[in-house]
């Protein structure tokens, strides 16, 4: 009996671990960092990579609400690259902007996120309307998104955006940029609304096992609308960071984002079996990727090797968190 | 006395899944502080008649009210919940989430602050727990939990809402006796305070037991509903299976003490499971291992058939050393197994029945690992006719079949490679009393025919039928006992008091 | 050590991509022109990404450089690292593109537009003003390749309205070319030219001209003509053997060499005024503030001869980057 | 008990039809295509779709098999240039092909397949030995390998090589491309084996319920590593028919492909949950997805819809398939 509470006791601390899995990869990649260049753990080397990642960060955000509810939502790389798009679009004046001009530009940000919110039902319907498989349908309307942007574009870049589309992206609040404001407030509230609220565990509750849920009195189906659409709003408000700190929108906006998301969200702990994982997990998991990559860049990495590189830490960076934090992964 | 209206009735229901009819114009009516039994075959509609009950699904047709007035909308589910409780047959136990929150999901304490407290919600968690002497630390992941403990989750679970109407779909098919003893005990105290039940069992002496009425349904219909008292237990099970019951006696001619041994474990261990465990099983013998939750009787058949790996003895089957931790090895060997939870690794459920039943042959379907779908095909029809499996056909995928079917799948497959050894765990979990009859009766003619079997088991009714019991208390062999024992001799044994001494 | 205190000046040299055999050849001029200069480098890449571009150049900011080089791919996102540099003093130099808005002390790049000009003025020659053509452009989203497709296309309706343009995007993706030249050429077997946009898809459309018998020499009238762009050594070899007719030969080397030189000048206070260079380039003013060094980029054949005016190099000219590369 | 054996009837039905879901798509793009172009039907086109459709498919077929026993492979895409590369740099002489010369031509084919099992090999170590998540190991190795060639290959692409490296890619058959009469053959070979060998039905077994195959006798570890490292094989194999038809092994190649893998093989019924699909569903997924650009091409859409159109025609064969294949997308 004695080994069983042991072991008992082992379990339990495992799973509290789970959250903290990445931490000595950071520490490790920290003093590295600091080595390699004095620059590093310099306050603005560190506020530069929390802002360069706090646009991707919302992202994995977003991605982990749907994964921990055991969906998948690939659209949401063109989402922002889209929803700004069409904001800017609409209020660019036409000429070297590219735009159509048909609106003012104060309506720049509620039509971003309308196009956000307007994304998430379309998925939405599909999936829990149809029961269509939400990884293939969020494929095909990445394809499609993107698709549409390089329409509405013809290729081209939008610029000369309206003042209050760049307001979030350009501000600085107390000296640290807006974008980093907004980005670690939004996690701290996912922290406590999927750790400290009913609707949050009842997210946890519909990945695990979902016939249990409703038998739980939990609404799955509005639960999981809530969920999607938010997914959705958050890439575009991911979307209008990006564009704002650009001052412009690339018909190629947010191409590729998906691996980094899908990447930073499962070493953070996130199981794509739903149910598991922590926001904070989350957010140590694109932490450490940008830092990863901010180290290499300072030390100058030869352009041709960055990727190998990158990679290889990446592996090492899971297996570090796979033994601290026991099956993390799975 | 006053005619208050029945606390739940249902009225012309049915209800279908595709083209299946689950339930077809069923009716059922259960009075204030009833403990109303409902029985039927595997298939026969139970399930399906709780989830309607508890507003899980709607039916196609017919009405379902509580005390007079119409049942709520399926949307509104905190309603429901106040009229009914209920363990269902499925488990809802969500494996990454504690046991404490498994026990609060969606009724969380929630602090000044608005926020969840989980100080309160492990307090009153493990309270509750304590109220059904269950020993886990609710900080842990339900998933790690063993059957019994889940479904005693399950059940404090469904009991804490203070619901006055409970339905229980076969809380005891994973218990065991003593743990079955501890629910009826609450069960009494709560038919004290007036709480109405809908209980639903396999275990016909557990209706006997503690319901007053009971209903039968067979074929997805209503047969009948009366006092449990007026219905002797051979009438019952006509009206389950619609023909007159032939209670096959236990007879058997005495097993040769001279046959050749097929299995013979010496000082056999597995850490943390079992020690020190010898024993034999002759040819054309049944041996029984008896024990409480997690007392490694399972370990034990477990390690037989080569799913586990001991750490120290020796196992020989029919005489040549097994190789330890192998299954495929136990099989050329010659064991057949049966394993303890069917749905866990039982069957693959959207196999076909033919493929499931096959699955341990592959070189008898074909030629140079092909498989010849004629043949295979035969022999799964051959199993559909030995088990009387209730199938349309052999390409049906398992997750069509009904529990009792399910399980007399993974019994053909057992039995598909002619077994030397029948190992067999909870051989009958969740099957209806007439699959159990029939199930252990070809275990009968297994042995008969000159095979030993190994038969782990909760169930008494198994046990029985043992030409010898081993009993195993935390993990060693405390005792053996020759056919014939009385239950509470077992049970006792199996609590660890000895009797004689 | 953040460069500040070193001794030579450091400047910072953003790589635009490391996939393309071009820019890797830009890749491994710069540090030996560096070293010319006596400028101490930071580089780093920022993988065809303009959110990576200006992460990098944050880093450069903190690493304390003196000067940035940088190559744009997107020529409007740039805008606002261009200002956060010039709030800090730190003059840029921009190579291949020119940013659309925001000043830097020089532009150093051959008119793309000026590549399709080349290529469509070859073409029309070669075909004598009739027939179709496949140009396979690189991805929409890059300017440099927009900017090469309108040329062309402009050309081809002014010069020689008897050309059929059948116009593929691509994503600069060999596979992805091969697969549209294939479909092109069975539904329009009389295509008589090929204009690719980046010599990613040299190897692929000589393959499917093979598959097809259509790689034959020029004198036979089966010839399908075919521009490529980039001017790296495989292509001029092509040219030799005759499998390719010309291709544009963007001046890789004089990237690097000039895009350092401009830096070392902006740091060292110079400056300079539109007109002819030492280098038989011009500097002219494309908006005021705005200076851009045009080098040229020869058009380069297999006799070095004149088509409709455009004159062209030799293949074996010694003077092409891509006969310098040891 | 007549209507359970309806019901039956309908449900293998359904069984059967989910591999021919994906037929009405492919006849109503073929119809269209038809109108669109007179060539579209054309011997000679549909040999070129074949043809470009030849390597990808192979890669639906190695994927589809990873699927089935419910795991991910998304390196293959990686290895596809990866293989190819190392063979090339090995073997192409010093100078405008960039390679080192260090083997003698005749080398090439060998060393393609081997680095294709080795990278199989770790990717099974990783995952089946060490028990991390196939998504994440698997990312990783994507990233690690594709910074591998960038780093031997100096971003450059390897020309000029090995005959051996061209013949599969360029050579013909009775008329037809060698790589179409392979990627058929394979594929024959994958319906036979999955749909009527002992070992392919283990895959399905695996796939829908590990515990239960390993307590019925299968040696699951085994099966699983024959799986993965086969699959990387193929990948292997593809990369090597690819080069061979560009005659060239560009750092990029296989980039981006592994999208249109998992949606042709999710588009073809083979589901992410493991234990379901077939071989001949996943060929459908493959073949709609390369008509449709085909078509597309033929129709000379404007280059800056092609992808919105694209994205709108999955997304409708998806329902379609949906319509016609019962619950196909589970
Ligand atoms: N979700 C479902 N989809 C299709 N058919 C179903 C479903 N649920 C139940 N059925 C079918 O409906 C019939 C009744 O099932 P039900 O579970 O109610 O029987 P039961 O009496 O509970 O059997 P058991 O005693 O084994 O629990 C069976 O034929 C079963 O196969
Ligand atoms: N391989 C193992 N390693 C360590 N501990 C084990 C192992 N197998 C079983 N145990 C523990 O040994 C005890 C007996 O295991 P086992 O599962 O056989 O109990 P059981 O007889 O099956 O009871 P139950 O009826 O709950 O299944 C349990 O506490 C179990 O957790
Ligand atoms: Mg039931
Ligand atoms: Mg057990």
């Amino acid at each position: 009996m004695a080994e069983t509470t042991a072991a008992t006791g082992r379990r339990i601390a495992f799973a509290r671990l789970r959250d903290l899995a990445l931490i000595p990869a950071i520490i490790a990649i920290a003093i590295v960092g600091q080595l390699v260049s004095p620059v590093f753990l310099r306050g603005d080397n560190l506020i530069n990579v929390l802002q360069t990642m706090s646009e991707i960060a919302i992202l994995v955000l977003a991605q982990a609400l749907v994964l921990i509810v055991k969906k998948m939502d690939l659209s949401l790389e063109s989402t922002v690259g889209l929803a700004p798009g069409v904001a800017a679009w609409l209020t660019v004046p036409v000429g070297a902007g590219h735009g159509l001009g048909l609106l003012p530009g104060g309506w720049s940000v509620p039509v971003t996120l309308a196009v956000g919110v307007l994304v998430g039902v379309i998925n939405a319907l599909f999936i829990i309307r149809f029961g269509l498989n939400g990884f293939i349908v969020t494929l095909g309307m990445l394809i499609v998104l993107r698709g549409i942007l390089t329409g509405i574009s013809g290729g081209q870049t939008f610029f000369r955006l309206p003042a209050s589309m760049l307001y979030l992206g350009t501000e600085q609040w107390l000296g640290m940029p807006v974008s980093v404001w907004l980005c670690l407030i939004l996690f701290a509230a996912g922290i406590v609304v999927l750790g400290f609220t009913s609707f949050g565990r009842s997210l946890y509750a519909i990945g695990g096992n979902v016939d249990a849920a409703r038998a739980a009195g939990i609404r799955t189906g509005r639960v999981l609308w809530i969920v999607i659409v938010t997914a959705s709003l958050l890439a575009a408000l991911s979307g209008l960071l990006l564009s704002g700190r650009l001052a412009s929108v690339a018909s190629a906006q947010g191409n590729g984002y998906i691996f980094t998301v899908f990447a930073a969200a499962v070493i953070g702990g996130i199981s794509l079996n739903g149910g598991k994982g922590t926001m904070f997990g989350a957010f140590t998991g694109i932490l450490l990727l940008f830092m990863i990559q901010n180290v290499l860049t300072l030390a100058g990495v030869p352009a041709q090797w960055i990727g190998a590189l990158n990679g290889t830490i990446i592996l090492i960076a899971l297996a570090l968190s796979r033994v601290t934090g026991g099956k993390a992964q799975d | 006395m006053v005619a208050t209206p029945p606390v739940v009735e249902a009225t012309g229901v049915t209800k279908r899944y595709g083209s299946t009819v689950a339930l077809h114009e069923a009716a059922i009516s259960i009075d204030q502080g009833q403990t109303h039994a409902l029985v039927g075959r595997n298939g026969a509609g139970k399930s399906t008649l709780v989830n309607v009950l508890t507003g899980l699904q709607a039916p196609d047709e017919g009405t379902v009210t509580f005390a007079g007035e119409p049942a709520p909308r399926l949307t509104d589910r905190d309603a429901w919940r106040q009229r009914v409780a209920c363990v269902y047959q499925k488990s809802t136990i969500i494996p990454e989430l504690t046991v404490a929150e498994n026990l609060f999901l969606n009724r969380h304490d929630h602090g000044r602050s608005g926020l969840i407290s989980w100080k309160t919600v492990r307090r009153k968690a493990r309270e509750l727990l304590d109220t059904w002497s269950v020993d886990v630390d609710v900080r842990l992941p339900a998933g790690d939990l063993d059957v019994e403990q889940r479904q005693f989750v399950e059940i404090a679970r469904a009991l804490s809402f203070g619901a006055r109407f409970i339905v229980l779909d076969e809380p005891t098919a994973l218990l065991d006796a003593a743990a079955i003893t501890r629910l009826f005990g609450r069960i009494r105290d709560l038919q004290q305070q007036g709480v109405t039940f809908l209980f639903i069992s396999h275990h016909l002496e557990e209706i006997y037991e503690i319901c007053d009425v009971v209903t039968v349904f067979r074929d997805a219909r209503h047969v009948l509903t009366t006092a449990v008292g007026a219905l002797p237990r051979a009438e019952l099970v006509a009206a389950m299976t619609g023909e007159a019951a032939a209670e096959t006696a236990g007879a058997r001619r005495v097993p040769d003490v001279a046959a050749a041994p097929v299995l013979e474990m010496t000082g056999v261990s597995l850490a943390g499971a079992y020690e020190d465990v010898s024993l034999r099983v002759r040819a054309g013998e049944i041996v029984g291992l008896a024990g409480a939750a997690s007392s490694g009787r399972i370990a034990i058949a477990e390690t037989v058939a080569g799913l586990r790996a001991a750490t120290g003895g020796v196992v020989e089957i029919a005489g040549s050393l097994s190789q330890p931790g192998s299954v495929p090895a136990a099989l050329r060997a010659g064991v057949g197994f049966v394993p303890q939870d069917r749905h866990h690794q039982g069957y693959v459920a959207q196999m076909s029945v033919a493929d499931n039943g096959t699955l341990t042959i592959p070189d008898r379907l074909g030629r140079a690992g092909f498989i010849d779908g004629r043949r295979r095909d035969g022999l799964a029809r051959a199993m559909i006719g030995k088990l009387a499996i209730k199938t349309p056909g052999p390409e049906l995928p398992v997750s069509g079949l009904s529990g009792g079917n399910q399980q007399k799948v993974v019994m053909a497959r057992a039995l598909a490679n002619d077994p030397k050894l029948l190992v067999l765990i909870n051989p009958t979990a969740g099957v209806d009393v007439r699959s159990k009859e029939f199930l252990l009766g070809k275990v009968g003619e297994i042995a008969e025919s000159g095979a030993g079997v190994l038969v782990a088991s909760d169930e008494l009714d198994d046990l029985r039928r043992c030409d010898r019991v081993l009993v195993v208390f935390q993990g060693r062999v405390v005792a053996e006992m020759p056919r014939g024992w009385h239950d509470h001799q077992l049970v006792a044994a199996m609590e660890g008091v000895d009797l004689d001494g | 050590d953040s460069g500040a205190g070193g001794g030579a000046t450091v400047v910072g040299v953003d790589y635009p991509r490391s996939d393309t055999d071009f820019w890797n050849s830009y890749i491994k001029y710069t540090p030996e022109s560096a070293k010319e200069l006596g400028l101490e480098l930071k580089t780093t890449n920022s993988q065809n990404d303009v959110a990576k571009l200006t992460a990098n150049v944050q880093t450069f900011i903190s690493q304390g450089v003196k000067g940035v080089a940088m190559a744009p791919q997107d020529t409007a996102a740039i805008a606002p690292t261009l200002e956060q540099l010039a709030a800090k003093k730190i003059p840029v130099v921009t190579v291949d593109t020119r940013p659309d808005s925001g000043d830097v002390f020089m532009v150093v790049r051959a008119d793309n537009r000026a590549y399709g000009e080349k290529a469509c003025r070859f073409l029309g020659a070669k075909l004598g003003g009739k027939g179709k053509v496949v140009m396979l452009q690189g991805d929409l989203a890059s300017i440099n390749g927009r900017d090469r497709t309108e040329a062309f296309n402009d050309c081809m309706k002014s010069n020689y309205p008897g050309i059929t343009v059948l116009g593929e995007a691509t994503n600069w993706d060999g596979a992805v070319a091969a697969q549209k030249l294939q479909t092109d050429l069975t539904a329009n077997p009389d295509v008589k030219g090929v204009y690719m946009q980046s010599s990613f898809a040299l190897s692929g459309t000589l393959q499917v001209l093979k598959q097809k018998d259509l790689l034959v020499p020029p004198t036979d009238p089966k010839h399908v003509f075919i521009v490529s762009n980039d001017g790296i050594p495989e292509e001029l070899k092509n040219i030799a053997e005759g499998h390719i007719d010309a291709t544009v030969s963007q001046p890789a080397d004089l990237y690097a060499k000039y895009a350092l030189q401009y830096l070392k000048a902006a740091i060292d206070g110079k400056t300079f005024s539109p007109g002819k260079t030492d280098h038989d380039s011009t500097i002219v003013q494309v908006r005021d503030g705005l200076l851009e060094d045009q080098l040229s980029a020869p058009l380069v054949t297999a006799d070095g001869g004149t088509f409709d005016g455009v004159p062209s190099l030799k293949h074996d000219d010694k003077s092409l980057w891509g006969n310098k590369l040891s």
